[in-house]
């Protein structure tokens, strides 16, 4: 239990990747459900980036030659989260994309109200 | 309302099994926790020498995880195409698009 | 020899490069020439790495100039190889089918975007095959998820937005899931490359027993996403029913077994039989898998469009798949492999068979198809090929794969599964039998009708005889399949 | 975008914004920053010109312009990178690069290789607002 709080940004992670489940699960309309895709993936950009972090030492970058290295924080996470946000990014713009289709075709962005259109057959062309 | 108890439910059984995983981890921000070993160290002080970058971040990114940041250009790429492709309209329809 | 060490990586590039000239290419005709060239050299350079390993064996390469611990590597052993030929080589057939049918689906001028998008698709996928870190197969994953999204997209069908957002949601949570996993995993290893992570995780496994029950339930499930496992399938039939049938056949025989191969490399080298038996995860991969097997085809049978019908007829193959893998033996392993080689080969044949026959005939729900047998009797004869496949007739893969699932069953001592695999036979031959004989003998819509399906132009069925002969071929050569993956798995 | 004041200033500042993001791309082996950041940057840019003067931008920089530049980009950065996995992996044993003096040509190709993603990057963005922004105006 004492770890939970010590370890507080892993806790806050994983609480706010609930709350992008729960977003993601609970919202009918398709734009809210990209949010809580969203926030999801920064939580878990949030989980990993952390772990590189070391108590009193500073972002990996040489001022002088003098540096040595032996201050930084682990930069492997902050790399790898770089890679991760583009491709989150990648799809975030995709899902974008792919909702105003699903808007100019139904004429709107509610999951639900699409379901019963298709159901019914209405369609707006 | 079903709909709404069984996701709560169901997210706060996935933030609990998690949390007992945040339980077991190492203490946030110590020197000796796993992931600081000899990778980190070795990215750390030579950066300079193998690859010319003052940024180490941006060592990795382009020198020593390269391969990884040529798979992300292409999923970048990838997803301009399918864009591209799902919402481009041929020239003469897009005009008549804006009037209706 | 140090040339042809490092063909996978060639391959990769080689597809990836060609990927980005593409949109320059003005031609239809050129692009087309480019890209099957590429694919075909692809296949040959698979089967000389295939040849290779069969020389020296497994061996590692190394990505760049950096050695393991700091930059990226291929592990590089005849399950690889294999699966590298297969999956080059069905996208050439695909790829060659598509020459003649895909401007049918598509618009003239997403041509090139189609090609480059199964370029980038080939890579990614040979690339989750080939890696042996973590996160370049992440990176891998997302790229495979984003170019199938666009293989179905591109489309320009009412009912395929919806399907695809539907894909991209599941596969955003799977792939989330996927990198928590991971990240599960760097925070108490201290590494990513699957060598290093399993030997650091053998020394902590027993006082982190809950982070590896998670990490490993994470990784099962986000993969299990990709892959179609039993409950996680709801994507499935909506995206693959109303994609081209070109992009049908790649995703249902490709897309879906390349997280499967990763699923079993993160089981058997990352954790390690001793861990594995520790959590729960066989006996999970069984149930679902069984689950798999019966619901999956009860829905099949309940099915009125013929692409759906082929859809969840996936999904309990992908079934199969899971069962052999949770069996835990070896045995078990090795036949689930072989059953991704039957699978691919043969549900690529059937969706290219349907897409034609549901192209030069207009149709669409399976009770329209009576009589076609009579205007397209190649094209229904190949479908008839891969139907007596899946039902499990001997000579067929299919058979061959049910063959060893029951000597495995038998072996692992759980004879009451035994059941569980005929029933799920019976049921195949339910929903796929009517379609053929229907098609044959049915006389309802021949009386007056004008035969709007003529002949297809031998070439144009070329692809379909040769990915039939090769799925005689894979069950003539079971044998010598099994021991390659034997060698592959080289389980203690 | 009809506001004169706003054609006015947006003359000076697309031209800052520029500048800025060429130089985060420049220094992006020196400081903070790189490809990927100072592309973000330029397709800001490039967007609020296309807000402000649609025609202008869109003479200059067609879509296949935009294409054209994106695919040659990524080409030479897979080239550049194809060349250096293929030869780490035939030569054993990576040769140390001299010490670098603190410079913006020290880097040798990483100069070279952020520029590449810094214009795919900004290529990308520019054109997937541009059609974002279609359905708008």
């Amino acid at each position: 239990m004492q770890n939970l709080v010590i370890n507080y940004y892993d806790t806050a992670a994983m609480i706010l990747f609930g709350v992008g489940f729960m977003t993601l699960l609970l919202n009918n309309n398709l734009i809210k459900k990209i949010i809580g895709m969203n926030i999801m993936d920064t939580s878990i950009f949030l989980f990993f980036i952390v772990k590189g972090y070391i108590q009193g030492n500073r972002a990996p970058i040489y001022e002088s030659m003098a540096d040595g290295g032996a201050h930084f924080i682990n930069p492997l996470p902050s790399a790898l989260m770089l890679t991760g946000i583009v491709v989150a990014v990648s799809t975030t713009a995709f899902a974008l994309a792919l909702t105003i289709r699903i808007h100019d075709v139904y004429g709107t962005i509610e999951l639900d109200e699409v379901i019963e259109k298709r159901r019914t057959g209405y369609e707006r062309h | 309302m079903f709909r709404v108890a069984s996701s709560v439910i169901l997210t706060l059984i996935l933030i609990m099994v998690l949390l007992t995983g945040v339980t077991e981890l190492p203490q946030f921000g110590l020197a000796d926790a796993p992931p600081h070993n000899e990778v980190m160290e070795k990215y750390n002080s030579e950066s300079v020498e193998d690859t010319g970058s003052y940024n180490v971040v941006s060592a990795i990114v382009l020198d020593y995880r390269g391969f990884d940041t040529l798979i992300e250009a292409t999923v970048l790429f990838c997803a301009a195409i399918i864009i591209i492709v799902s919402l481009k309209k041929p020239e003469g329809e897009s005009d008549e698009e804006l009037n209706t | 020899m140090n040339v042809i060490k490092m063909f996978p990586v060639v391959i990769i590039l080689l597809l990836l490069l060609t990927a980005f000239g593409l949109p320059i290419v003005k031609k239809k005709k050129i692009v087309f020439q480019i890209s099957l060239a590429t694919i075909f050299i692809a296949f040959v350079m698979s089967g000389v790495t295939l040849n290779y390993v069969t020389q020296v064996g497994d061996y590692l390469l190394r990505i760049g100039p950096y050695d393991i611990p700091w930059g990226i590597t291929f592990r590089i052993g005849y399950i690889e190889a294999l699966m590298a030929m297969l999956f080059t080589g069905v996208s050439l057939m695909v790829g060659w089918y598509g020459v003649y049918s895909i401007h049918k689906d598509i618009e003239e001028k997403h041509i090139k975007y189609y090609y480059l998008l199964l370029h980038i698709l080939l890579a990614s996928l040979l690339g989750i095959v080939f890696t042996n870190d973590l996160f370049n197969g992440y990176v891998f994953v997302e790229a495979t998820t984003l170019s199938s999204c666009g293989l179905i997209i591109i489309k320009n069908n009412k009912s395929t937005s919806k399907a695809t957002f539907k894909y991209l949601i599941m596969s955003v949570l799977g792939s989330g899931l996927l990198l928590m996993g991971i990240a599960f995993l760097y925070a108490v290893t201290g590494h990513l490359n699957i060598g290093e992570v399993h030997r650091e995780l053998v020394k902590v496994a027993a006082e982190k027993h809950n982070i590896v029950v998670i990490s490993l339930s994470l990784l099962l499930v986000g993969l299990g996403v990709k892959g179609a496992m039993f409950p996680l399938h709801t994507w499935l039939p909506d995206a693959h029913s109303s994609a081209p049938s070109t992009s049908s056949a790649l995703l249902s025989s490709l897309v879906l077994k390349a997280p499967v191969v990763f699923l079993i490399k993160i089981m058997y080298q990352v954790y390690g039989l001793d861990i594995i038996h520790t959590t729960p995860i066989f006996t999970i991969l069984l149930i679902l898998g069984l689950a798999g097997m019966i619901l999956g085809s009860i829905f099949a049978i309940n099915q009125k469009e013929i692409k759906r019908v082929i859809a969840y007829s996936t999904v309990a193959q992908m079934g199969y798949i899971f069962f052999g893998m949770g069996l835990g033996t070896e045995m078990g392993l090795m036949v689930s492999l072989f059953h991704v080689f039957a699978h691919a080969l043969t549900k690529a044949m059937l969706f290219l068979c349907v897409g034609s026959m549901m192209e030069q005939s207009g149709y669409k729900y399976k009770d329209e198809f009576r009589g076609i047998g009579k205007e397209m009797p190649v094209t229904l004869g190949a479908f008839t090929l891969g139907a007596l496949s899946m039902v499990g007739i001997p000579i067929f893969p299919g058979f061959i794969s049910k063959w060893y699932y029951s000597i495995a069953t038998i072996n692992a001592g759980q004879y009451i599964f035994l059941g569980f695999i005929l029933v799920s036979s019976l049921l195949n031959a339910v929903y796929y039998f009517p379609i053929v004989i229907n098609g044959y003998f049915g006389k309802d819509n021949v009386k007056g009708k004008i035969y709007r399906a003529k002949y297809k132009p031998v070439k144009e069925v070329l692809p379909l005889a040769v990915l039939a002969i090769a799925m005689v071929m894979i069950s003539g050569y079971s044998s010598t399949l099994l021991e390659y993956f034997k060698f592959g798995l080289n389980l203690k | 975008m009809k506001s004169l004041i706003l054609k006015e200033v947006n003359r000076f500042t697309v031209i800052l914004i520029y500048m800025f993001g060429i130089y985060i791309i420049l220094h992006g082996h020196l400081s903070p920053g790189g490809g990927f950041a100072g592309g973000t940057i330029i397709s800001a840019g490039l967007i609020l010109y296309h807000m402000v003067y649609p025609e202008r931008s869109n003479r200059v920089l067609s879509d296949d312009t935009v294409m054209k530049a994106i695919c040659g980009a990524l080409l030479v950065y897979g080239s550049i990178k194809s060349y250096h996995i293929l030869h780490g992996i035939l030569v054993t044993g990576h040769h140390a690069k001299e010490m670098a003096p603190y410079s913006i040509a020290g880097g040798g190709t990483l100069l070279i290789l952020n520029t590449c993603v810094g214009i795919i990057v900004a290529g990308t963005f520019f054109s997937v607002t541009k059609l974002f922004l279609k359905g708008d105006q």
